[in-house]
């Protein structure tokens, strides 16, 4: 037979919690013990009160650009959630929920927007690299931190995160590709929420689904609704354990949307429909997980009140914590360059200045060496968070 | 004539262009509908649809990668790249094979293409959106690159970059975008690549830089007592050296303003030329007034790392006193 | 049904005429006539023969570096017989037989491999770019060239080549993403001939087939017998058919083999089987294409011979054709670097010196002026091929 | 002591790094069982095995982007690029993060990984195989760029980069990987990097160079008549400026020789640090000794293209004859 089919496959959908409130029983059996889905909607609630209160700080001149997160909490949430502690977190920027879930103190993503490099000091033992700016260059190091504890025989893996513009970029080629064929442990989250700035995700991939660039690879791919927080729990436990059962990675598309505008410095009623704005508000996974507990008797309007009173009080702290660190000091910016700072750096550094007065070759009183040991004894105090 | 800004500016241009030349097409992320996240194809969708001014896919190397077939074809692409971190990407295309097409197939296949990059500092921006990586292009043959200061320039400057035979990366400083207005003739004109402008005649100190440093360099020379000729380069590949050459003969003294790093930057290029054509003429070191050798920092100490007015007065006030 | 298969789709394998020679007629009619059977097999063997001299012009060094195309002549063939004469080829370096089919001369090929750039000043009406040394790069070229076209209204379309390891590069995914997304009339023809140097194509793609990299993009995808003629001349007729009715790229996998040695440079002794390297000699496209021929007796043993006699001497006279050329002179690298000359380069390319008297701008008596004069007329008459 | 080419200096340093620490791996393309297209990883594979020897896919981004993932897990990769023009793919991974991670993060995650690169011309190399793009690097902040131009410094630095705790780019002069062969000890040594090396003493003019050009200005100084010093920078930044504005100020006079274009060059840099620091002891124009300004040409005019013997020994004449 001189045309023979060498590949049949397909590409699934997966929902548990339904944009209508209806639970899937079956599938979503054990999934999350209904404490834990309290807490999980606390924390989505204390993370849309923080969108809201840092879109507020740029609006009144305290902070930079930033870039809401609202209507995408469950993904990030759900699979932070399915996650284990000790795997790496490789996030782009729409993932507060889930790096906070993991124990990100809230002012590190407030400073980071606040242009202060002490908001990417991620503390020790959190296992997660700093929000990626360059859109889709991250994946390709979370291939590295999954495949250093293959090397080590460790079960650890990596999970990272990016938009469905971040598709397009060859990096993310490249990182799906290496994970694929040396058996790398990652777990590939993209949060398609319909848009990249103006750019309708169907000029990243006008196929079906996303979900399907995991096709390319042999992969393991999935699509689920990014907005429900059980599918997203499901889907990151079932690949994070093949992960770790046999170092494959998955890709998983979850559908999911952007409620606010891209960053505050945009305006998205220049290019987007407020009708399909209008239809993805009842689609916000918030509604249906309050639904999901009031149905059960674990949540109330005092309970909410209670909550509500708490986000506000959580993120004012936040705030009040970020503001009130020092500013930083101009040579900060050396001190964390090299390890070990070269000698025109330390000279760029004691004088503040890249003019020469064509003198003397170290522009100080002294010499290079003294400048050296200005800089020597200067650096050793490396400013961070308190 | 109009009283316009930078932004403004380049999007007259690029509508004149447009209507003169049906090669001319404008693609990129976000340049359709949103008009480009600084506005600078505002207007152009609406005006020319949907074949002219294209949304592409969310890829720097892509969009320069197709935009060399483009202009080998014989069109005249404008891919806009939204910031100018987002231009190491498509470094590889650029410099391996936009650079190069020409010289490799002994003009065989061209790339007329004109590159439109937000550069530099100053806005308070994100990680990745104030850096000044225009020297790199400088060190790759087969390219040129264009940093006009003022709206006059850019609209002259891209109407010619555009109609040039030759790859040609325009970057624009977004400090400048809304700072200032300026008449600029209603009608298209060009202003050759190649030629720096002399913004402030002087005999006693030449002061050189490009882009948004520019306006510091004025404010500076307004603070100092000497006679200071201050030379906007405007095009910093091919870099006019002759305009240089002229003024510091005549001084004797100069100072390079440029706000990337001061190693292999290209106030380097500047300094060494300076030495080998005036060598008997130079009264002082040249000073190079730049951004330290560290990675640029987050908006919170921007002002620190950019070169302001007062530390170019004061390396004014040094090379004076030498 | 919370769990549902949102897309099904599968690759399929085309063969016509297999490595034993069994030809499928359903398939197979009226593909190729009998007359151009022969003149395809006569420039095959004319291609061998290139090879066979190109490697010994290597040896002896008379020309540097040079990639065998032997085993894989069907793939490029096949697919340039099947396009019209002029959409654009985007070639790799292994597509000689479809270049020259086209009509490029061979002495060109030979001068690029002898460090020649007029090897590549592809002259007008071909329609081809010239071979791409940096793995991958080149598929873009071919999504902006079918840009153009489409943008024009021209029914012309692109076709690329590109190997095996080609597919792990991000620009690769960044023009089948673009062609896809953008609906631009793009022949992917990925020469899938088992290695990328000593890394085997499964380090590229552990996928059962490299076809379905274009399932990604919801791309029309095939796999085919590379060394079948008959099966390249289909797939891409299909492809062409549909970018010219449709816009819409394709992304073919032709299953070929590396007879030889990656370049003159390799030695793949060193990394792969005799055993492989003998199996695929028997599925030889040249072999069952001959066959073929005898066995509908438009061939015959007096036939090759003065077949063979006639491809030595078509060679031979190439080889004197690039060896005759006067050599370049050392102002040609400048000559073709600009539409017209910055100054500084002039006064490099007058004086062939970077280093600087610095004591005159120009270096040169006379000035800038001068040199801008002298240069001028240095480059009215670029030097090409006859 | 054995008598060592450039080649087994970098695969000895490679085995010695590798047998004392397991947090080395080595990966690239074709770096296994064919021991890469330069032999310099010949023989890792069978003795490490393919988990710390590993053939990745052919995707330089892709191999940078994950060697800077395994470095800030802890892990030393060193990756290989195969030639120098295949870089360019990966200068997104290398000045947008590997250069930038410990900055950005003040110290929190750092990049301890060395690039192995081949580098320039000389070998009748196809397209993209001779080039010189190390000063793109010197121009990023955060990275350091190192370039040994002989088998026992080869070794020492190698081994210096593998355990320096930052990202560095080890550029080899493959032009000198079998060129000649030196005594290199057995037993592990470094050379530290940021240091250069002066190669012959001499009072009267001053020869700077690194890499491969360093074998061509010790033939032209063999040639020529006055007392030349020549250093060997071997690391390109951090520039080790003590060592030349020490002989600079000697000697008064200074030729630099490098195989990259000559604008924006490192020579630029060399040039102005000099002009800055000897400015009152200089008795003639530092001279730049380099490639034009031109696309690198294939190979058939790639010696003209070159800074070879003669046109070093010329440039020396005429700083001398000053
Ligand atoms: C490499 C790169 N190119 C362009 C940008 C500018 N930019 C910032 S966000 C964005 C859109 C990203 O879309 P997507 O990946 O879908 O993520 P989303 O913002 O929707 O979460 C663009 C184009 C960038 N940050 N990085
Ligand atoms: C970007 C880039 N990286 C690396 C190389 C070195 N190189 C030349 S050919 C080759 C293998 C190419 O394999 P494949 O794409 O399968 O083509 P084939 O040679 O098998 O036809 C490599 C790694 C290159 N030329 N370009
Ligand atoms: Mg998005
Ligand atoms: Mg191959």
């Amino acid at each position: 037979m001189p045309v023979r089919t060498v590949l049949s496959t397909n590409i699934e959908y997966i929902s548990i919690l339904d944009e209508h409130g209806e639970f899937d029983a079956k599938l979503g059996k054990d999934l999350i013990s209904d404490e834990d889905v309290v807490k999980l909607y606390e924390h989505m609630t204390v993370c849309r009160r923080f969108d809201e209160i840092a879109f507020k700080l740029q609006r009144s001149g305290r902070m930079g650009t930033y870039p809401e997160n609202r209507g995408q909490e469950a993904a990030s949430l759900g699979a932070v959630y399915a996650l284990r502690k000790d795997d790496w977190l490789v996030p782009c920027y729409r993932e507060n929920p889930g790096l906070f879930w993991r124990g990100l103190p809230m002012e590190y993503i407030l400073l980071h927007w606040m242009g202060d490099e002490r908001g990417n000091q991620i503390p020790d033992g959190l296992y997660m690299t700093p929000q990626a700016i360059p859109i889709g260059t991250q994946m390709l190091h979370a291939v590295g931190l999954a495949w250093a504890s293959k090397y080590r025989g460790e079960d650890r893996i990596a999970c990272t995160f990016f938009g469905d513009g971040a598709t397009s970029e060859g990096d993310c080629h490249e990182a799906l590709n290496f994970a694929a064929n040396l058996d790398l442990p990652v777990v590939f989250v993209c949060q398609n929420n319909g848009w990249a700035i103006s750019v309708p995700a169907k000029i990243q991939c006008s196929a079906p689904t996303i979900a399907q660039r995991g096709l390319a690879y042999g992969m393991e791919c999935v699509q689920c609704d990014g907005n429900d927080i059980f599918a997203m729990v499901k889907v990151v436990r079932d690949a994070a354990a093949l992960a770790r059962r046999s170092h494959r990675p998955t890709f998983i598309e979850a559908v999911t949307y952007r409620l606010g505008d891209h960053t505050t410095a945009d305006d998205a009623r220049r290019y987007r429909d407020s009708a399909e704005v209008e239809m993805w508000k009842k689609r916000d996974p918030l509604i249906r997980l309050r639904k999901y507990l009031v149905d059960r008797n674990r949540w109330d309007d005092e309970k909410e009140r209670s909550l509500q009173a708490d986000a506000k009080e959580q993120v004012a702290a936040a705030v009040k914590r970020a503001e009130e660190i020092a500013a930083p000091s101009t040579t900060d910016m050396f001190d964390s360059l090299y390890a070990q700072l070269p000698d025109q750096l330390r000279i760029q550094r004691a004088t503040l200045r890249t003019a020469c007065l064509g003198q003397d070759p170290s522009q100080l009183e002294g010499g290079i060496e003294a400048s050296r040991q200005q800089g020597i004894e200067e650096t050793v105090s490396e400013p961070g968070l308190p | 004539m109009a009283n316009l800004t930078l932004v403004q500016a380049i999007n007259l241009a690029l509508i004149q262009e447009m209507e003169k030349d049906d090669r001319v097409i404008v693609l990129g992320e976000d340049v359709g509908i949103n008009g480009g996240v600084f506005r600078v194809t505002e207007g152009l969708f609406k005006r020319f649809g949907p074949s002219r001014v294209v949304d592409t896919p969310l890829a720097e190397s892509g969009i320069i990668g197709a935009s060399i077939g483009l202009a080998m074809a014989g069109l005249r692409p404008v891919p806009e790249i939204q910031f100018e971190g987002f231009l190491a990407p498509a470094y590889d295309q650029l410099c391996t094979h936009a650079a190069r097409m020409r010289a490799r197939t002994r003009g065989a296949l061209t790339v007329p293409m004109t590159v439109r990059v937000p550069v530099g500092g100053g806005i308070h921006a994100p990680e990745l959106h104030s850096d000044s990586p225009a020297a790199f292009y400088v060190h790759q043959p087969g390219l040129k690159v264009v940093v006009p200061a003022t709206p006059y320039d850019a609209k002259g400057l891209l109407i010619s970059a555009i109609r040039d035979p030759d790859p040609i990366l325009f970057f624009e400083p977004k400090r400048l975008y809304r700072a200032f207005r300026e008449e600029v003739p209603e009608d298209e004109y060009t202003v050759p690549i190649g030629k720096a402008r002399v913004v402030l005649p002087g005999d006693e100190i030449t002061v050189i830089s490009w882009g948004a440093p520019v306006v510091q360099c004025v404010t500076a020379i307004e603070q100092s007592d000497q006679s200071i000729e201050l030379i906007d380069l405007r095009t910093i590949y091919p870099l006019d050296t002759e305009t240089i050459v002229n003024s510091v003969r005549k001084t004797g003294r100069a100072v390079i303003v440029h706000e990337a790093p001061k190693t292999a930057g290209l106030g380097a290029e500047v300094a060494s030329r300076i030495m080998e054509h005036c060598f008997l003429y130079l009264e002082a070191p040249i000073q190079r007034v730049t951004g330290f050798d560290t990675v640029m920092p987050y908006y919170k100490l921007e002002l620190e790392y950019l070169p302001e007015a007062e530390r170019i007065r004061k390396a004014i006030q040094e090379v004076a006193a030498y």
